[in-house]
């Protein structure tokens, strides 16, 4: 009964859906769903704040190596929670000061700003950074000439780097007018809209095909390894 | 310290293609980062920048504003945060200069968290710094973020004060004069993003472009990712794309020649992609280098390897 | 200590070096600069508000704050160039309108701080990255709390169910809900009761209701746009000719350019139903299918390679960009924005 | 109680029959919604049209002739010099201005059925009914042969591995929410990963993004331990949310990696950037690394950087692949019915299109391919 009723839930709900698509007065039901779920996605965060919580409780409690990194963890997230719920040093919108809380978290000079700024936008813009690095490696690494898939590969690549900066006008530049679709600026181009396009547009229909395929799966009851094992 | 390390205790021992290939990694992190930084420096130091010649692609976004007659509405969705705006901050600053510049005006939305900073950041750069006579709500408006992704872009479509239903400034939809003849998005004769990924310019074609394509352009900006999944919708859903830093500074370059006034300096913060051009070209050499050099060693192992 | 410490160690040496030759000359290290404005307010009467509330058909909440009828006065500080605060210290040395921002230069610090703490995982796991990573994902976790309370819960939640309680406190230009929008956020704080029910110590197994509803949902409203915008849209401009005539502005056929966008053509609808024929799975790959599947494979690896291409540019770019940060706002070694002297 | 009971026990005792019914339903309601349709909209369809084409027909030249009335409006000063102002009123010239006020004030009825939506509908169906009929053959015990899938057939040796070296599994399920589809796909793959390491006696981490998918994540690989008996080595604390934030999340899960120094790594779901940071990393510390996604534009990191992986419709197929139920292998015959019916499509579009090409006045052809374009919603 505990798996048979969450599993009639999804089966009535998406197929719902799927027919309200068609329906002009339940077109909107999408949307609707889609405010339901950020709603109870962002009380959810409950949940999730309190595995943090509880995980590096635990490892206080418990002071295992490398305890004092998990108080930075919880004291980091208990100030921003309280900076933020309560827009510390945010004026209110001047247009409505009557209303406490009009002002935003965003405005120029309030702690939030602060945290944004000199916080969150360094640690993860750098984070992101890192990738320019790992690409290069991974580069060195795998593009290696080893068949002809890997060969097609590197090529591929290879035209992009160059045809994607001054190089490239540099090398093929003085192609002549009736030979320009070699030139390397131009012939990026074209494997994109050719060789890019094809590929990508079969992987799209492929996946259309395997999200229709997995939908019904769990809305015919066949698939229920995401309620959690085999039998019902 | 032993984490990415590989062992390199024999490594004297070996011939040089297997120490190369078991070089430490860090020894390329650290020439990539002279790659990036060394060019950095130069341009920050002389100036300089490398010419850019348009491609098609870009030079269509440039068209797509510049036919619109002044006063049209421009709708700009900001589709991003921070961390792309190092390749998506130079496009939008010049997206907005241009329409700025041609007297339209301009809706902001975002369908990022962070993406309304964003806006406001631009306008604050662009519009209030450069063409203070552009008031709030008559020229332009920034509504903020709407959480919903997809969802927001169809409710756009049925009704667009209900999809965003106050500005930045907390005031009402309906009190805006900028929206007084927005009934939908389609009202909007050019609707530009600026998208990073999910959702961004790839949703906008799905759910309002393809639909309405004979009603309103779209052109995008995108990051370098995601220009490969949208190159297939140019020219026909996406009227213009720019691809990547490349794209935005073959725009940059477009929009600086085109409002370029005899004896006045270009701000240099309108040709922030451009100057990123020359690590980005250094870079990209370094990489092709490291191509060839790892596939030398691979055909001189495995030479070895089969004598 | 190996050669290779060593050899690190002195890299590292150079750079804190030139760090601190760079602080001893010329306009030193970064710092940040605001400026003062003063805001006032009026605060509007009881009787404004009032009207104001009524328009719409909900309860009128007293407003929270006491000053009615007040002028209300707050400063701001907004930042401003370097090049201002010299400007300004230049006509009036005494002047308190543009001053040097303590908070914001340690804040520039620390950024700088964070951004070699991240780039110090590439040598190795250490505890400056520790420490990073500890504070990155408690300032994040807690920072989407918060969104998802003050941009989904309060305008859309508590908007729809306590809308005088929103109007009063945080957003007088509310507009009144309709019924259905009251009636799904009902729906949803149902669902959130049942989903938080795992906290109480019995009957947690009802958390899965909400769940189910989710993923079944997501599931119908996936297949109907994936099959729509993906499947047949896809397919519809496949359908191209193989033979394309291009013709010149005068009406005459250009043999070069049709030529060429024929080619194009069938590269591009024989290129789709090979990678289509990759991706059969009852089919072995044998014979005339494991020959497409192969040339599948071919224009997938073009596809790839292609991709990673153009997504190098955006890496290079985003480390570019802290780079720059690096050098212009906190070490003040370039100025390519021209915000501290031309 | 009782009926509400037997019906759900019915039907989840006998698939195929639940298929044939859901299916039957749907037809039912199909036809019934294009009776109604065809009755009611045909009226309404004519006066849609009408003043659809009445509002539709010129409506930049509507618009634009609003902007010249702006411009004068306003009297704002030009800030540009170039010659785009001259281009509106080339424009209005073919125009009247009573076109700009013919939309329609009364709203007409709205149908039971969107008819703009019927190919779509159709298509669903088809699929639909490809997907029931596969899974109908597989279970009256027609063989089904699928191809060799590599990633797919490494999992177990993947998961074994982890156990020789007594080293721990990380599973990543993406970074996006429950309401992505590749969300579930790859927590149904977690369900799958989870059953086997729970026969191993592998420890199997699971660091999420989002708060639901937390829990989603503890519910399937509860039950995946308790499916194969081994409830106590399940352990609540394993699935961890980090934080909703895509690169802090990232520095996590890295800096994780490079410490505890997992043996096998997944990562199944939705993926952005971090792809590649994730598997460079996995590669630094020698692990077998098994990724899918749907995502292309992360397909080329995960095929430079790992050892396996699922690309794009693969990765959807796959948790019906590692099952081996004849009825989950049913869906992915269903699946191919589609890819046929697409190629089919395509080449018969094309066909029709070069014919159209050499000799324009082919009116049968042209019927075709008019007919194909309107199958695929053109």
């Amino acid at each position: 009964m505990k798996r048979i009723i969450p599993m009639w839930i999804a089966i009535i709900g998406g197929f719902a859906m799927m027919l309200s698509s068609f329906v002009p007065l339940a077109e909107s039901a999408g949307e609707v769903f889609a405010d339901i779920f950020n709603v109870v996605a962002a009380i959810a965060f409950v949940l999730g704040a309190g595995s943090l919580a509880k995980q590096h409780l635990e490892k206080l409690s418990r002071r295992e190596a490398g305890w004092g990194y998990s108080v930075v963890t919880l004291g980091s997230f208990i100030v921003t929670l309280f900076i933020g719920m309560f827009k510390i040093g945010v004026h209110p919108n001047p247009n409505f000061p009557q209303a406490a809380y009009s002002g935003s978290n965003d405005a120029e000079g309030s702690a939030w700003s602060w945290i944004y700024e000199y916080m969150l936008t360094p640690l993860t813009s750098t984070m992101f950074a890192l990738l320019a690095f790992f690409v290069a490696s991974a580069a060195f690494r795998a593009f290696r000439a080893k068949n002809t898939e890997a060969i097609l590969l590197l090529v591929t690549a290879f035209i992009m780097l160059l045809g994607r900066t001054f190089a490239g006008v540099v090398l093929t530049g003085w192609f002549p007018e009736w030979a320009s679709g070699l030139r390397l600026e131009n012939f990026s181009i074209y494997i994109m809209q050719v060789f890019n396009t094809a590929g990508n547009r079969a992987i799209m229909i492929g996946i259309a095909l395997g999200v229709a395929a997995t939908g019904l799966r769990i809305l015919f009851g066949i698939d229920r390894s995401w309620l959690g094992g085999g039998e019902a | 310290m032993s984490a990415a390390n590989f062992n390199n205790t024999n490594a004297s021992a070996l011939p040089w293609f297997e120490r190369l290939d078991r070089i430490d990694r860090r020894w390329i992190f650290l020439l990539m980062f002279l790659a990036v930084s060394g060019p950095i420096l130069w341009i920050g130091v002389t100036g300089k920048t490398l010419p850019e010649a348009p491609t098609l692609a870009a030079r269509a976004v440039f068209q797509e504003i510049d036919q619109l007659p002044a006063r049209s509405l421009v709708l700009i969705s900001i589709d991003f945060d921070p961390t792309s705006a190092g390749e998506l901050q130079p496009m939008a600053t010049s997206l907005v200069r241009q329409c700025a510049a041609k007297n339209l005006r301009m809706v902001f939305i975002a369908l990022w968290p962070l993406g309304s900073q964003v806006a406001q950041q631009t306008i604050q750069e662009v519009i209030r710094d450069d063409y203070p006579a552009l008031k709030e709500g008559d020229d332009f408006v920034n509504m903020g973020f709407q959480a919903g992704n997809e969802a927001v872009m169809k409710l756009l479509l049925t009704d667009f004060a209900k999809a965003f239903p106050k500005d930045s400034r907390g005031e009402a939809a309906s009190n805006i004069p900028i929206l007084n003849s927005v009934k939908s998005v389609t009202d909007f004769p050019l609707l530009i993003s600026v998208s990073a990924g999910y959702p961004g310019s790839k949703e906008w074609v799905q759910y309002v472009i393809s639909a309405h394509n004979e009603k309103m352009n779209f052109v995008s900006g995108c990051t370098g990712v995601n220009a490969p999944q949208l190159y297939p919708y140019f020219p026909q859903q996406i009227a213009g794309l720019l691809g990547a830093i490349k794209g935005a500074a073959e725009y940059e370059s477009m929009v600086n020649s085109s409002l370029a006034v005899e004896g006045v300096v270009t701000p240099p913060k309108y040709s922030q992609a451009q100057r990123r051009m020359g690590p980005q070209l250094v870079a990209h050499l370094f990489m092709v280098g490291l191509i060839i050099v790892g596939n030398i060693n691979f055909f001189a192992r495995k030479r070895r390897g089969a004598a | 200590m190996t050669r290779q410490g060593k050899t690190w160690l002195v890299i590292g040496a150079v750079f804190v070096t030139l760090l601190v030759v760079r602080g001893m000359i010329g306009q030193g290290l970064g710092r940040v600069y605001v400026k003062r404005t003063d805001v006032t307010v009026n605060m509007p009467d009881a009787v404004d508000m009032n009207t104001a509330a009524a328009s719409s058909s909900t309860t009128t909440v007293a407003p929270t704050t006491s000053s009615n009828g007040k002028p209300l006065s707050w400063q701001e500080w907004k930042q401003v160039a370097p090049l201002a605060f010299a400007a300004a210290q230049k006509a009036n040395p005494a002047q308190t309108e543009i001053t040097l921002s303590w908070p914001r230069t340690i804040g520039l610090w620390l950024a700088a701080f964070f951004t070699l703490a991240i780039f110090s995982f590439l040598y190795a796991d250490n505890s400056f990255y520790k420490i990073a990573e500890s504070l990155v994902v408690g300032v994040s976790a807690a920072y989407w709390g918060v969104i998802g309370f003050w941009d989904t819960l309060v305008p859309k939640m508590f908007g729809a169910l306590t809308p005088g309680l929103v109007k009063s406190m945080v957003q007088p230009s509310l507009v009144s809900p309709e019924p259905l929008q009251q009636i799904s956020m009902a729906l949803a704080l149902i669902l959130s009761v049942m989903m938080l029910w795992r906290l109480l110590p019995r009957g947690g197994w009802i958390s899965a209701w909400p769940l189910a509803f989710i993923v079944g949902v997501t599931a119908g409203l996936k297949i109907v746009s994936h099959v729509e915008s993906d499947l047949m849209a896809q397919t519809a401009v496949t359908m191209k000719p193989l033979v394309v005539r291009v013709t010149d502005a005068s009406g005459a056929t250009n043999m070069w350019d049709s030529w060429w966008a024929s080619v194009a053509n069938v590269l591009l609808v024989v290129g789709v139903i090979c990678c289509l024929t990759y991706f059969f799975f009852s089919v072995q790959h044998k014979g005339v299918v494991g020959g497409a599947a192969r040339v599948g494979i071919w224009y997938l690896m073009i596809t790839f390679g292609a991709a990673f291409g153009f997504t190098v540019m955006g890496r290079i770019a985003l480390l570019a960009a802290r780079i720059e940060f690096l050098f212009d706002d906190w070490l003040w070694l370039i100025d390519p924005n021209h915000l501290r002297g031309l | 109680m009782r009926i509400t009971h037997m019906i759900p026990r019915w039907i989840a005792t006998s698939p195929s029959c639940k298929l044939v019914a859901i299916f039957v339903l749907m037809f039912a309601c199909c036809t019934n919604v294009l009776a109604v349709e065809t009755n009611k909209g045909v009226i309404e369809a004519s006066a849609q049209d009408i003043a659809a084409q009445n509002t539709i027909a010129h409506p930049h030249v509507a618009t634009e002739n609003i902007f010249t009335k702006d411009v004068l409006a306003h009297n704002e000063p030009a800030q540009d010099t170039t010659a785009s102002l001259i281009e509106p009123v080339n424009a209005v010239a073919g125009a009247s201005p009573a076109v700009a006020n013919a939309t329609p004030t009364t709203t007409p009825v709205r149908p039971w059925f969107n008819s703009k939506k019927t190919a779509l509908f159709l298509w669903i169906v088809f699929i639909g009914a490809a997907v029931t009929v596969s899974v109908w053959l597989a279970h009256s015990g027609r063989p089904i042969r699928i191809r060799r899938i590599a990633a797919l057939e490494a999992v177990d040796n993947a998961v074994g591995r982890a156990t020789e070296m007594g080293r721990s599994i990380l599973f990543v399920p993406g970074i996006q929410d429950m309401d992505n589809i590749q969300t579930v796909a790859g927590l149904t793959m977690l369900g799958r990963v989870a059953k086997t390491a729970a026969e191993y006696d592998a420890t199997i981490e699971v660091p999420t993004c989002r708060s639901l998918v937390m829990e989603a994540a503890r519910d399937t690989v509860r039950a995946s331990y308790l499916s194969v008996g081994r409830a106590d080595g399940f352990s609540i604390d394993r699935i961890t949310y980090i934080t909703d934030d895509q690169f802090g999340y990232v520095a996590h899960v890295v800096g994780s990696m490079v410490r505890e120094k997992p043996a096998t790594c997944f990562y199944m779901g939705y993926f952005a950037a971090e792809s590649l940071i994730f598997s460079e990393t996995g590669n630094a510390i020698g692990a077998i690394q098994i990724a899918g996604t749907a995502e292309s534009s992360q397909l080329p990191f995960f095929v430079a950087a790992c050892d396996y992986t699922l690309i794009g419709e693969e990765f959807f197929a796959a948790s019906a692949y590692l099952s081996g139920e004849p009825a989950q292998l049913g869906t992915l015959r269903g699946q191919d019915i589609g890819k046929f019916a697409v190629g089919v499509f395509i080449t018969l579009g094309a066909l029709a299109a070069t014919i159209l090409v050499i000799a324009p006045n082919a009116p049968i052809i042209s019927a075709l391919l008019g007919g194909l374009q309107k199958v695929l919603g053109g």
